[in-house]
């Protein structure tokens, strides 16, 4: 899997990014009603790399996701570019592995067929689906519940479930939307770890919206930050960290830096959306 | 052994419940000296039904075959509209206001136009069972296919699956629930609406038989053919609940 | 704008709708004992004018008293089952039995118990009425999260306070569907009621009709019925809006 | 019964009395009247006594209950929850009697037969013996044993003659799916003329010598007992009413109009003129309206017996109570 992924990346020019937003517009609306949901946003992401998004709640992360994923069209003042070729509306659907706030399991279906969910889709026969499938359940720690329903399932698990579900769905790149965000920090904190194992063995790429400032360093290679409504990008932080990382990274001098920077940016815009909500007639 | 236990446990409280009510029945008949023609003794209305057995199990085979019938015919047709409204939303634009106006008409008024349509025989109760049907698993269907949330069905969007593919493996599992309660509704329903329509006009059938057996003045068997024909609905209702558990595994 | 399309979207369906009859049976002679022409229709319905208004009011009448009668006996008895487990075992499947019971078998019986008023097919109504609305509250009344029993619990409610503050708004989502699909039964008891020898009323008219084979007629009282069931769903779709505007999660 | 006369339905009739009450009617007698179909001309003596204010000159506050599919007339006056009916006929009385339900006929309204058979000018029927080999249909609710002894008068073996369920609707005879269709002469015979079919031939049960009175006058034998100048008063006045009718056809389509909704004016007349034809009809005009004929009751109760209709023969004069109509005012009764 690492060596397709491989392949795939290698197949983008040296220095190029895999995804480029430029000028990425969405407006709601017309007129007097309208709202600007996302503004400008211009973001490269280069293959391999993981990168982080955090702001303020509604600040457009989602739609601009959305919109990532192809199940939004961006407004025609701008682009999104895979591997420097502009992408027409819905040309994104399918080529993008997705992963929703939710872990949306299907109640009717087993654990191993919630996973298999996007290689059905694709075509692929379910004997293969399966056996793809089960190869990956010790690595995500799911062994010995293939055939459980999600009901009798905990949070992480489901989470882990719905994260095999997205990593099964082999594409360059991978939109995680808040996975993590209903977990309790133990589990949370264990289920981090555990995705940066995975990614390093597969090193795909990999974007990843959170709201927890700890989260967004301790993961990635660049943090994004964007501003409050209209959301637009604020700054991007590199983060210089070494791999692989371990709990002991969030204590040392360097982690607290950063999180400082990254504090006082993410504080600013939180302050502004409360205040404008607070202010709304 | 332990299951058996259970469902002994459960059936105990209704068994009860019935005797109950069967007894009060029987001896409040009794001692109160009510006369068949008003209220018959349900020993007098199960002696009846057992000592007809053959002719009350006859005529109920055609009012289950025509209930059933309906249902199904009723039941598909449900079940294709509300497909054909889920892929192409023009037409539940279009049809859904009419389909909500039909529904709300009482289907025994359409007894009068089936029975002129399709006559007398089978068809007509087949007909009236379908109408009875069809409009309640279109609703119920409906609602259920449109329960995923957009998330759900944005997800399955991104891994690239079709409209069809969102339909088969999101929409019509998520729908099942609401499917088997229009199901549920509908055999009630087809079923009362073919007695009904066998008492207004028919060659045979339970509601023939309680049609003629009161010109007759013959009031025990009227009771004993409503009571096979409950039995006859609970039999079909108790094979729609295992079917439910079938449709429904995951709850 | 939706609301908008949602007024709108019925009455033109309904215009189409009659603008293809009218089109229509012309247009291939279809013959009148399946489908008679619409002003055929509509020239009987305004000649019984004066009956036909009189029925739609009184069959009217019967429904509504029908439907809130059983709507309160199903509520009552779905309080009670949820509150007693025993108690659902031991007479739900009887209901369910019950509903398997074609009324109309009985006609003199009715008439023996409850005379010839309005109460027999008040009665009637309302046991066509009452299941769906009880079944309906007993599901409502289950789905109440046992996290949030807890926090009224924790907060001091008394039974009652938990019922009145909790179950009874969390299970009201699933009374209004059982009501929606009790005010059509009720109408159809009010409609097979009045079979059961009375004077007025759109059952009575469509008996007439039936046995006289007034099949212009018989569409009119079909229409009528439409507009009587429409007019009742449509108020409580209204109520529902008006009373449960939160969505049940 | 007790149960019934002081529990519920006590309580009930007393709301039902206080919906339907009409004017403070002094001494007049609360009674009521149940018909064994819904308002129509059949049932014009009943009506125009009540409006002409027949019933109430005899002291009786009389409601006209109409019936319908599934209400059975015997019953209701049996379980007392109707003082008098307009029953199904001969046999419905004597099934009544057959299964002990505690009432009586106290006059019998159809003098001939109702039921005629019809079949196409064209067909080559053109007596009952062609019925041989031939689709018939009749109502399986009772009249089937009306052609029973049609046939058996006429020599025709049952076996030789297609029978089948005829529907409530003449569609299936007009589309010529059977040969032969039972029609009453004063309803489908009606909507046949009115469909503008009269290329067809009528054979009528009586000329057969098949006579089966039908609409009878029913009473319970409580009332009989104990209110016998109630049931005189009510028969009086319901015969009144009838010859009344006969003699104003108009006034009494007019009331009989303002009775039931919908009904359909011409359809009515009709239907009054053939009514009249079946009540003046044989001992109708000799004895009067309503005259009990124990003769042909008899032979009707031997015909169901031999056809398996009734198992044990019932007493006729026990059943059919002809002391009250005998008693009525020759001026009330003949025509």
């Amino acid at each position: 899997m690492a060596d397709l992924a491989q392949a795939q990346a290698g197949a983008t020019m040296p220095g190029q990014p895999y995804m480029e937003l430029v000028n990425v517009w969405k407006r709601f609306g017309e007129g007097d009603k309208q709202t600007v949901a996302v503004r400008n946003v211009d973001l490269a992401i280069q293959p391999g790399e993981f990168v982080t998004l955090i702001g303020p709640s509604g600040c457009g992360k989602s739609t601009l996701f959305n919109m990532i994923a192809g199940l939004l069209p961006s407004d025609s003042d701008g682009s999104i570019l895979v591997k420097g070729k502009a992408q027409q509306d819905g040309a994104l659907l399918g080529k993008v592995s997705f992963m929703p706030q939710r872990d949306l399991l299907f109640p009717w279906r087993t654990v191993l067929d919630n996973a298999t969910l996007a290689l059905e889709v694709e075509g692929m026969p379910k004997r293969l689906a399966r056996q793809k499938a089960e190869a990956l359940f010790p690595e995500f720690g799911l062994k010995g519940f293939e055939q459980h329903y999600p009901h009798q399932l905990s949070g992480g698990m489901r989470q882990r479930v719905a994260l095999m579900r997205t990593f099964l769905f082999e594409r360059d790149l991978i939109l995680l939307d808040e996975p993590f965000g209903a977990l309790d920090a133990l589990t949370r904190s264990m289920m981090q770890r555990w995705l940066l194992d995975i990614w390093e063995k597969h090193r795909r790429t990999v974007l990843f919206i959170t709201h927890d400032i700890d989260e967004a360093i301790f993961l990635g290679d660049k943090v994004v930050v964007m501003t409050a409504r209209p959301g637009t990008i604020k700054c991007q932080e590199t983060i210089t960290l070494p791999r692989p990382r371990d709990v002991s990274v969030v204590t040392t001098p360097e982690f607290m830096e950063v999180k400082k920077k990254l504090l006082a940016v993410v504080e600013e815009e939180s302050l502004k959306t409360f205040a404008s909500a607070t202010m709304r007639p | 052994m332990a299951s058996g236990l259970n469902a002994l446990r459960s059936a105990l409280p209704v068994a009860a419940a019935l005797l109950a009510l069967l007894l009060l029945w029987q001896f409040g008949t009794t001692a109160l000296d009510v006369p068949a023609y008003i209220l018959p003794k349900p020993a007098e209305i199960l002696a009846t039904a057992l000592g007809r057995i053959g002719f009350f199990g006859g005529e109920l085979y055609v009012t289950l075959v025509e209930a059933v019938g309906g249902f199904l015919i009723g039941s598909v047709l449900g079940i294709l509209l509300a497909v054909a409204m889920i892929l192409l939303p023009v037409l539940e634009v279009m049809l859904m206001p009419l389909a909500m106006v039909i529904n709300a008409v009482p289907s025994i008024a359409f007894v009068p136009l089936v029975l002129l349509w399709f006559g007398l025989g089978m068809s007509s109760k087949i007909a009236i069972g379908a109408l009875a049907v069809v409009f309640v698993v279109l609703l119920n269907l409906l609602s259920g296919l449109k329960r995923p949330e957009a998330e759900s069905i944005n997800l399955l969007r991104s891994f690239g699956a079709s409209r069809l593919g969102i339909l088969w493996r999101l929409q019509l599992p998520a729908g099942m629930p609401a499917l088997v309660t229009g199901l549920r509704v509908g055999l009630a329903r087809s079923t009362i609406a073919v007695i009904v329509a066998e008492m207004m006009g028919a060659y045979s059938g339970i509601g023939q038989v309680i049609y003629q057996a009161t010109a007759q003045v013959d009031s025990l068997t009227v009771w004993a053919a409503v009571f096979v024909a409950s039995l006859g609905s609970l039999a079909l209702y108790g094979v729609l609940v295992a079917l439910d558990r079938k449709l429904v595994w995951w709850r | 704008m939706s609301l908008q399309s949602a007024v709108r979207s019925p009455y033109a369906a309904v215009l189409i709708v009659a603008a293809l009859w009218l089109v229509c049976v012309p247009l291939f002679s279809i013959p009148p004992r399946y489908l008679p022409p619409l002003p055929a229709v509509i020239a009987d319905g305004v000649s019984v004018w004066p009956d036909l208004a009189a029925g739609f009011w009184r069959t009217l009448v019967e429904t509504v008293l029908g439907f809130l009668a059983g709507s309160l006996l199903g509520i009552t008895f779905g309080i009670a089952f949820a509150a007693s487990k025993t108690l659902e075992r031991a007479f739900f499947p009887i209901f369910v039995a019950l509903q398997t019971v074609p009324v109309i078998a009985f006609g003199a019986i009715v008439v023996i118990w409850f005379g010839n008023t309005i109460l027999a097919k008040v009665v009637i109504a309302l046991y066509l009425a009452f299941f769906p609305v009880a079944v309906n509250t007993l599901r409502g009344l289950e789905q109440a999260d046992p996290q949030r029993i807890a926090l009224m619990k924790s907060f001091g409610a008394s039974r009652l306070t938990l019922f009145r503050k909790l179950l009874l708004p969390t299970a009201a989502p699933n009374i209004l569907i059982g009501m929606k699909l009790a005010v059509a039964l009720s109408l159809a008891g009010a409609v097979v009621g009045e079979w059961f020898g009375d004077t007025v009323g759109l059952g009575v008219m469509l008996l007439q009709a039936l046995y006289f084979e007034l099949i212009p007629r018989v569409w009119v009282l079909i229409i009528a019925c439409g507009a009587l069931g429409t007019l009742l769903y449509g108020a409580l779709a209204l109520l529902e809006r008006r009373f449960v505007w939160w969505r049940p999660d | 019964m007790t149960f019934f006369k002081h529990g519920l339905a006590a309580g009930l009739f007393a709301v039902a009395a206080a919906l339907s009450a009409t004017a403070p009617a002094g001494a007049a007698e609360p009674v009521s009247v149940r018909l064994k179909w819904l308002p129509q001309a059949q049932f014009a003596g009943v009506y125009v006594a009540k409006a002409k204010g027949f019933y109430k000159d005899a002291g009786l506050d009389v409601t006209v209950n109409p019936g319908g599919p599934n209400i059975n007339v015997e019953t209701l006056v049996a379980s007392g929850a109707d003082t008098f009916g307009v029953a199904s006929g001969t046999e419905g009385v004597l099934y009544s009697r057959e299964k002990k339900l505690p009432l009586k006929a106290i006059a019998m309204s159809q003098q001939m037969t109702p039921f005629a058979y019809v079949a196409y000018t064209e067909s080559g029927i053109n007596s009952v013996k062609d019925f041989k080999g031939k689709k018939v249909a009749t109502w399986m609710v009772g009249p089937q044993y009306t052609l029973y002894s049609v046939l058996a008068a006429e020599g025709v073996p049952q076996a030789d003659v297609n029978i089948v369920s005829q529907p409530f609707s003449m569609q299936p005879f007009i589309d010529k799916q059977f040969d032969v269709a039972t029609v009453t002469l004063y309803n489908e015979l009606n909507t046949l003329k009115e469909q503008g079919i009269d290329n067809i031939k009528l054979f009528m049960p009586d000329d057969s010598g098949v006579t089966t009175q039908q609409d009878a006058i029913v009473t319970s034998e409580k009332m009989i007992a104990e209110k016998p100048e109630q049931v005189q008063a009510f028969l009086n006045a319901t015969l009144k009413g009838w010859k009344y009718a006969f003699e104003h056809k108009d006034e009494a389509v007019d009331i009989v109009m303002a009775s039931g909704p919908g009904l359909e004016r011409k359809h009515q007349e009709l239907m009054l003129n053939e009514i009249e034809r079946l009540m003046v009809a044989k001992l109708g005009t000799s004895e009067g309206l309503g005259a009990i004929d124990l003769v042909s009751i008899g032979k009707v109760q031997d015909d169901l017996i031999k056809f398996g209709a009734m198992k044990t023969p019932v007493d006729i004069k026990g059943a059919f109570d002809t002391s009250f109509w005998a008693k009525v005012p020759a001026e009330d009764k003949k025509m």
